[in-house]
């Protein structure tokens, strides 16, 4: 085993968590990501093993959370899938095993930063933050759009009590901020 | 602007990027096509004052590349339709 | 000082008092009080000055329409110029300044202009200031500017934030009046998701100002009531102090939260404001209406006011500007007001009502078929000059004149898609058109419908319409219903100096002249004019003007045009609009892996698009940058360095056929490349120019992974994207940004392969046979970590670029450095990654500048004929491929001790410094410390074959001309041995 | 004819009432047939008539314009004059226009209020900075006036500009002094008066509906008040060049963008001059009357709306909090939309077509105003003796097809872009 350390996304040796008017936010650095796009002519097979691998596979818009690893949609006929750092740290060499020749896989791990953002009505967070029909926003959605500027995507476990805002690992720092002064102007 | 998304619904078009005339498509075949047919490809515009076949690019969203038919006088947008399906419609394929 | 017009009842909290300065005096006023109407209750009638004359102004109305009491806000860095009175909520402490004035507001020099005004009409400047020539700089325009504006600006930057916020729903309301109430009752009912919104702290509108009841109780309680159900529901947002600026393209609204605006500063993280972007299915517009004015003779004096504003300030503030007021009206609601007032115990002088057959009264004076002929009192009303019926004049005392020329419905967001509101006779009013923005529905006053009753029914009735609601509507409560008619009465006959634009001085005199000068369409009309130009956009006096114009021309008022209204509805802080965007949140920055440890190391940071890069790493003793930068590349040549090259975009190319498709986007060949190596790449843009360059490794058979440069990874992302998907949607390729998922460092150096050997497992050969030049490939370093290491050189040394997961980036980075001890390792910065490949001879984003061609950069024969690639038909245009095309050479200074700029022109060794002998530019200028002078890379015409000549580089900007010579752009290892080694 | 502005004029008239101020262009009927008509009564259109008219000696003359003149791009733009291009295509041209503005007011006796304060290009990056000391110094090898001032020299200008806190730091500008503003609407009143003393016609509300075309040669116009024949025809309507020309059936180089512009509430005067924002979108400057005049990028998608969007307005007010942290309290009054003719280079055209006797002006993109001068000079040189102005030669319809484009901003052939 090799002895180098690794730095969140943040850029210490532990996730940040903030709680600032009962709504905390909850930097994530355990999150093994990878991408898959199916080829071209194998997309049926491919979602055949992805289902197994997922539990069902979601569709545009959506995300599955139930099992071990989940999966959200990503673009047509693509999706990340998502493990425990833990379980699994080299999950595009696991994801490619299970897929085969159905799909292109890439390590997407250290890609992202992630947030997971709870408490009472993190809607008057989120209405700060992006531009998503709350009201119609479910457990299993994940949306995609632009948070300060930055591509994110924004993934509901409860309506209006936690979601989970992926953004690109490297403006991690700009992102975090952006969540935490919207949470400041709610409290 | 909203545009929506075949398969994301309607998203706001600060999501996206805008390229110009869906023509855009209609690469000539570099076997048979003339300098002229290069040079209206790459340079020439309907630019209609009226409905408007365009592409846009879901930039922060899902990186599909869309056709959109707004109109340019009054923004109305009436169709919005996968550009891969949309070329591969005109006959494209590798 | 008391408040000595303060009258009773109203809706203000007489338990607490509020202090607040204006001008330096102090005064009082109550909760509930506006600005406005706290002055008014202290007997303050004079709050500003107009624009051009400087006439003493007052009061007009008693909302956001007003015209001419602005004041200077706050103070300090919170200093808020051309704020209105009537809208500013009253709070404790609050300073406020009169603007454009000097001395002071009472006795203000300017008004001078005044005195001048027959010399200061309409457009006078385009006749004049025009000699001599050289003056209007350098004596005019300097006059005239001093003049300009209103309020000032503080000059510090603005201490609050703001936020900005999206929402979404199925019905939004514009407009808490009787209209708007009901028809939030009525979606609300439906179960409908709902946002009411109203520009006024109180919701209401006009039912808190008038003494209108509703089934049995007044209109003021049956708003409370209805507001405080309408709070209890799920599915209602109220927005009070939110005012709706825009109705933009499909059904997307801009509207101004004013949070904090009513306290003396936020709290703290709180916004000042909030800018929502409001995404509605349906809208409806219960904007209400404005009452217009009278233009007469000296209509402008503090005192003179809408009635229904005197009106207002009476019911709902309980104040009045004088203890004795006339009213001037053409219509019945002028006697509304008449009668509220007397209620109040205000002395009514008269009510002059244009009307031959005018209503009589029994508790005050009516002269019918009468008219205001002038009025006089320099600061503030004291006499007004009444023609009556039968001609002869008679004179009224009073403080105060209510106006009433009628209503004009608020049609204005009906416009914002360049909709046209169309004239209606009976109401001789415009009336919302039919091209209304989508999805909205207007109702109430703003629809025409004056009376409460009509007001409450077209609220529900438009509800239901744009919902679709089924099913017998709930009864529509009890309320006055009195038809409406107006008959327009725009002017008094013979008055020249009658205000129509109180703010910016135009009179019914300046448009006259506007139409004998030719300007007589209503575009020209208010540029000439400047009528309706104001900060209150008009909305007083644009009909007035437009309507005399019609007169004088002779045609119906449509004719004459309908002035469109744009967004916004009210003028909207920049600061609003920008919220969180500013300052260093301007845009997200992105950090490298190894930024932390860099920052440790005292590195200096530069900001490449939204990256921070380490630009160099200054030590102890070195006290110019060029000491540090020379210092790397010296070292870096000699033994190793190490720098972070992380930024460069990284695409993950896969597929069956990600071969084929990298042959099409790249101008040279692919196709045939090895699996295990990595080739350079130019990619064009279909027009023929280059477009980026970088390298493509290959993985695998079906596995590619292509870089890009910094500036231009977004952009090639997705043009690859679209050759993809719709230039070539059945190649089976996939393509995911890998750009920040791997920290990557160039290692290079004559000892690079000793220090990588360090780290990597010794179950990989990187020997320069096992891994040759250009070789690439997965390994493991550290015992077992992931890693991918390509041999490609950008300084022209012996190098490698090794890509570990990002989180492990910082720590690869400080073992790279503890290994390197022994090599004397350097970690160098983009200054000195700048150095070494302009020493290569390497192109970069300079040369890469969109302009510039394969054959510019001296890869013409790169660009395949034996293939089709993006660009390659259009590369081949004659002008194009010139034998004077620009060619990429060398530059070095003939002295060495000389320096080269870049961006200085090459010019021909003699004849005059000018375009016709400028023959190419420098790009990119380093000081070599290899070569121990400075160097360049330039296009010269046909430079491919001019190495050796003598020419000219002149940078007459930074006062620079040097004899230089042109040489090959490769100043270090032409051969490549080195990087082969 | 009208007769002469003067300071004694005006004096002269307040003290008789106003009474002999007459009409600044008459509105006469068209005739049956002019040697030369100009489409579009803009500030292009108007300044072609002028030159026509005085430098070319052509008053058989008219003006078409289908709504109200100054009613396009002209009364509705950020008023900016400059000259401070990179290209020798360009360079010329724009400081020929801006001599042609030194000189406007004498010109045409009228007060257009050109104003030099000048104009700085803010510089933000080491890149940047070549790429300004490349192109400041191609304008002074052209004969115009450029300043490359280093970071304490725009401190010292520009003390209220953000160096304390910027994500993006000043490190430098170019000026060049002699840009400027101008009274937008007068330069088209200016024009106007001025043509029309020198005998052009000017027909308001004259709606061209076609072109009246036989064996390749253009005879006239049809419009909404009859036929006109010409024996040239001249189209300047940028922004609404495609509309027109297709009724010729030409196909351009140009798309039709929504270009938005803002004025705030008028404030004591506070900017010298024009100042534009190198690391975002946004120009501004101030005008006479105190409001702070700015604007940004195009919308990006074609239209012919002339009204914009939001997230434009907020991009812009973004890039202007970025650079002035004092404007936050200043509001933003009006908003408007004018069309532009981007073309495929970011350069404009002046050339004939392949019609005999259609000629044709614009693909001026979002620097139309500044060219109005020279470029109504280019195009009245062009009718008149029917090949292009010494400034003007490069900007041809076949200059795509050559390979000789004029990409200042080297984007290429995606119009919005430029």
């Amino acid at each position: 085993m090799h002895d180098l350390i690794a730095i969140t996304a943040l850029g210490a040796s532990e996730p940040q968590v903030e709680t600032i008017g009962g709504i905390t936010c909850t930097e994530v650095a355990n999150l093994a990501l990878a991408s898959v796009a199916a080829r071209l002519g194998g997309e049926a097979a491919c979602r055949e093993r992805l289902a197994s691998l997922v539990g069902t596979v979601p569709a545009a818009g959506k995300a599955e959370l139930t099992g071990p690893f989940s999966a959200k949609w990503v673009g047509p006929d693509q999706w990340m899938v998502g493990v425990e750092y833990e379980v699994q740290n080299d999950i595009a060499a696991h994801v490619k095993a299970a897929l085969g020749n159905t799909a292109s896989v890439t390590e997407q791990t250290d890609a992202w930063s992630a947030f997971d953002l709870s408490g009472q009505r993190i809607n008057r967070v989120l209405e700060l933050l992006c531009n998503i029909n709350l009201s119609s926003v479910g457990a299993g959605s994940a949306a995609r759009t632009s948070i300060h500027h930055l591509s994110c995507f924004v993934i509901c476990r409860v309506p209006n009590a936690n979601v989970r805002i992926l953004g690109p690992r490297a403006s991690a720092t700009s992102l975090h901020s952006a969540i935490t002064t919207a949470m400041r102007s709610v409290r | 602007m909203l545009i929506n998304h075949p398969l994301l619904g309607p998203r706001d078009s600060s999501e996206f990027i805008y390229l110009g005339d869906a023509t855009l498509i209609d690469r000539p075949d570099p076997e048979t096509a003339s300098a002229q047919d290069w040079h209206d490809y790459a340079y020439l515009r309907d630019n209609p004052a009226g409905p408007h076949r365009e592409l846009w690019f879901h930039e922060a969203g899902d990186r599909s590349w869309l056709v959109v038919t707004r109109n340019t006088v009054t923004h109305e947008i009436t169709s919005v339709e996968l550009a891969r399906d949309v070329a591969r419609s005109q006959g494209r394929s590798k | 000082m008391t408040q000595v017009n303060r009258l009773t009842g109203g809706q203000i909290d007489r338990e607490s008092t509020l202090s607040f300065r204006f001008d330096g005096k102090n005064f009082s006023g109550h909760p509930g009080d506006t600005l406005a109407s706290a002055l008014l209750a202290n007997g303050v009638r004079l709050m500003g000055r107009s624009f051009k004359y400087h006439r003493p102004r007052g009061l007009m109305s008693a909302g956001s329409e007003e015209p001419n009491a602005l004041v200077e806000l706050r103070s300090g860095a919170r200093r808020e110029p051309n704020t209105r009175t009537t809208t500013a909520e009253l709070f404790d402490g609050l300073t406020a300044r009169s603007q454009n004035r000097w001395p002071s507001l009472a006795f203000d020099v300017m008004a001078i202009n005044d005195r001048l005004s027959r010399f200061l009409t309409a457009g006078f400047y385009y006749k004049t200031f025009m000699w001599p020539a050289a003056f209007w700089e350098c004596v005019y325009e300097p006059i005239i500017r001093r003049a300009a504006g209103l309020g000032s600006l503080s000059m510090q930057a603005d201490p609050d934030i703001y936020d900005k916020g999206f929402q979404h729903c199925d019905l939004l309301v514009i407009g808490a009046g009787p209209a708007g109430l009901t028809a939030t009752l009525t979606a609300a009912h439906a179960g409908k998701q709902v946002i009411l919104a109203d520009e006024d702290f109180r919701m209401g509108g006009r039912l808190n100002s008038g003494r209108f009841t509703i089934d049995d109780m007044t209109g003021a309680d049956w708003v409370t009531k209805v507001v405080a159900e309408l709070a209890t529901l799920p599915n209602v947002r109220l927005m009070p102090r939110t005012t709706v600026i825009g109705a933009f393209d499909h059904g997307i609204y801009g509207a101004l939260e004013r949070v904090s605006d009513h306290i003396a500063e936020p709290a703290p993280g709180k916004p000042r404001q909030i800018l929502w972007r409001i995404t509605a299915a349906k809208t409806i517009l219960c904007a209400g209406a404005t009452e217009r004015p009278i233009a007469f003779e000296n209509n402008d004096r503090p005192g003179i006011m809408l009635a229904s504003a005197l009106r207002s300030y009476a019911n709902r503030w309980a104040v009045t500007p004088a203890k004795k007021v006339s009213i001037f009206t053409n219509n019945d609601d002028g006697h509304r007001t008449a009668q509220d007032l007397h209620r109040l115990g205000i002395k009514i002088a008269a009510v002059i009502d244009t009307r031959p057959d005018a209503p009589g009264s029994t508790d005050y004076e009516v002269l019918a078929g009468a008219e205001v002929a002038n009025t006089t009192g320099r600061l503030g009303l004291t006499f007004v000059e009444v023609r009556q019926s039968d001609g002869s004049m008679r004179t009224l005392e009073c403080g105060a004149l209510g106006v009433s020329g009628g209503w004009n419905p608020n049609v204005h967001l009906t416009c914002h898609q360049r909709g046209r509101p169309l004239w209606n006779e009976t109401l001789s009013a415009f009336l919302p058109g039919e091209d209304l923005p989508p999805g909205m529905h207007v109702a109430g006053a703003a629809d025409g419908q004056f009376s409460t009753h009509g007001a409450l029914k077209s609220g529900q009735q438009a509800a239901r319409r744009a919902l679709g609601l089924r099913g017998r509507p709930p009864a529509v409560p009890e309320a006055e219903d009195a038809p409406v008619t107006q008959t327009p009465f725009w002017y008094v006959a013979g008055c020249e100096r009658a205000w129509l634009d109180q703010q910016n001085d135009v009179t019914v005199k300046d448009v006259k002249l506007s139409h004998q000068e030719g300007f007589r369409s209503v575009e020209h009309l208010k540029r000439y004019s400047t009528l309706g130009m104001a900060t209150d956009q008009g909305k007083t006096s644009n009909l007035g003007g437009l309507a005399i114009m019609a007169e004088l021309a002779g045609k119906p008022i449509p004719e004459v045009g309908t002035t469109i209204y744009r967004p916004p509805y009210t003028p909207v802080p920049i600061g609003a609009l920008a919220g969180r965007s500013r300052g260093k949140n301007f845009k997200p920055v992105r950090l490298t892996p190894s930024h932390h440890w860099a920052k440790e190391r005292g590195a200096v940071f530069v900001e490449v698009g939204n990256w921070l890069r380490a630009q160099w790493f200054p030590i102890n003793g070195e006290t110019h940058w060029r000491q540090s930068v020379d210092r790397e590349v010296r070292q870096t040549r000699a033994s190793v360095g190490v720098c972070d090259c992380t930024t460069l975009g990284k695409i993950d190319v896969q597929g069956t056929e990600a071969a084929d498709f990298l042959n099409k986007v790249y101008c040279n060949g692919f196709a045939k490349l090895a699996v295990g190596k990595t080739r350079y790449g130019l990619m064009l843009r279909e027009d023929g120019i280059a477009m980026d360059d970088g390298t493509a490794a290959r993985l695998a058979e079906d596995h590619f992974v292509v870089t890009t440069t910094t500036a231009n990874a977004a952009k090639v992302y997705q043009h690859l994207e679209f050759v993809h998907q719709c230039l070539f949607p059945d190649l089976d390729v996939q393509l995911i940004s890998t750009t920040e998922a791997w920290a990557q460092y160039a290692v290079a150096g004559p000892n690079s392969r000793r220090l990588l050997k360090k780290i990597v497992d010794p179950a990989f050969d990187i020997s320069n046979d096992a891994f040759p030049f250009m070789a690439c490939g997965n390994i493991t370093i550290c015992n077992g970590l992931r890693a991918r290491l390509f041999r490609i050189s950008f300084s022209g040394e012996l190098a490698y670029e090794i890509a570990v997961p990002s989180r492990y980036g910082d720590a690869l980075m400080r073992r790279l450095m503890v290994e390197g001890e022994e090599f004397d390792v350097v970690p160098y910065g983009t200054e000195a990654l700048g150095v070494m490949r302009i020493e290569k001879g390497h192109a970069a984003g300079n040369e890469l500048n969109g302009t510039t061609t394969a054959l510019n950069l001296g890869m013409g024969r790169m660009v395949s004929k034996k293939k089709d690639s993006i660009g390659s038909k259009l590369s081949e245009r004659p002008g194009l491929n010139e034998a004077e095309a620009l060619m990429a050479v060398g530059v070095q200074p003939k002295n060495a001790e000389d320096k080269i700029t870049a961006g200085g022109h090459l010019v021909s060794a003699d004849g005059p410094l000018d375009a016709a002998h400028d023959q190419g530019y420098v790009t990119s200028a380093a000081h070599s410390p290899t070569l121990g002078k400075m160097i360049g890379l330039a296009f010269l015409r046909n430079g491919g074959s001019r190495h050796g000549e003598v020419m000219r580089l002149a940078s007459p900007v930074t006062d620079l001309t040097v004899e230089v010579e042109i040489t090959s752009a490769h100043f270090v290892d032409p051969e490549g041995e080195r990087l082969r080694a | 004819m009208t007769s002469r502005y003067s300071g004694l004029r005006v004096i002269k008239e307040a003290l008789t009432g106003h009474k002999g101020w007459r009409p600044a262009w008459r509105e006469p009927d068209p005739k049956p047939y002019y040697d030369i008509i100009i489409i579009g009564g803009g500030g292009h259109g108007l300044a072609t008539a002028h030159y026509l008219a005085k430098i070319y000696g052509q008053s058989n003359v008219a003006v078409i314009e289908k709504g109200w003149i100054g009613g396009g791009n002209v009364g509705r733009n950020t008023t900016i004059i400059r000259s401070n291009y990179l290209l020798d295509g360009n360079e010329p041209f724009y400081e020929h226009s801006l001599k042609l503005w030194e000189g406007l007011e004498q010109d045409l006796n009228y007060n257009a209020m050109v104003s030099q304060r000048g104009i700085i290009n803010l510089i933000h990056s080491d890149s940047q900075r070549d790429a300004y000391i490349r192109r400041g110094n191609a304008m002074r090898l052209n004969g115009a006036d450029a300043e490359y001032l280093d970071e304490a020299a725009v401190r010292k200008e520009y003390p209220f500009l953000n160096f304390n806190d910027a994500r993006f730091p000043i490190k430098g500008g170019l000026a060049q002094r002699r840009g400027g503003t101008v009274r937008h609407d007068a330069v088209a009143w200016g024009y106007a008066r001025s043509a029309d003393s020198q005998g052009v016609d000017i027909l308001q509300n004259c709606e061209v509906t076609g072109f009246r075309i036989d064996g390749g040669v253009c005879k006239g116009v049809e419009t909404s008040r009859g036929f006109i024949g010409a024996g040239k025809v001249g189209c300047a309507v940028a922004g609404n060049s495609g509309k027109l020309m297709s009724m010729a059936e030409m196909r351009l180089p140009i798309e039709s963008h929504v270009l938005q512009a803002f004025v705030s509430e008028g404030l004591k005067p506070v900017l010298p001059g024009v100042i534009t924002f190198g690391a975002g979108h946004f120009y501004v400057s101030q005008s006479d009357k105190g409001g702070l005049v700015f604007g940004g990028d195009i919308d990006g998608y074609n239209s012919y709306a002339q009204r914009g969007n939001l997230p434009v307005v907020e991009d812009v007010c973004e890039s202007g909090m970025a650079i002035m942290p004092m404007i936050g309290r200043a509001r933003l009054l009006r908003m408007w939309g004018g069309i532009m003719d981007m073309s495929m280079d970011g350069s404009p055209i002046i050339d004939r077509t392949h019609i005999d006797g259609l000629y044709f002006n614009g693909g001026w993109c979002y620097g139309g105003f500044k060219a109005t001068p020279a470029s109504g000079f280019a195009f009245a040189h062009l009718l008149a003796l029917d090949e292009p102005h010494q400034t003007a030669k490069a900007y041809r319809f076949d200059r795509f097809a050559t390979g000789h484009m004029i990409d200042e901003k080297g984007m290429g052939n995606q119009p919005n872009l430029h």
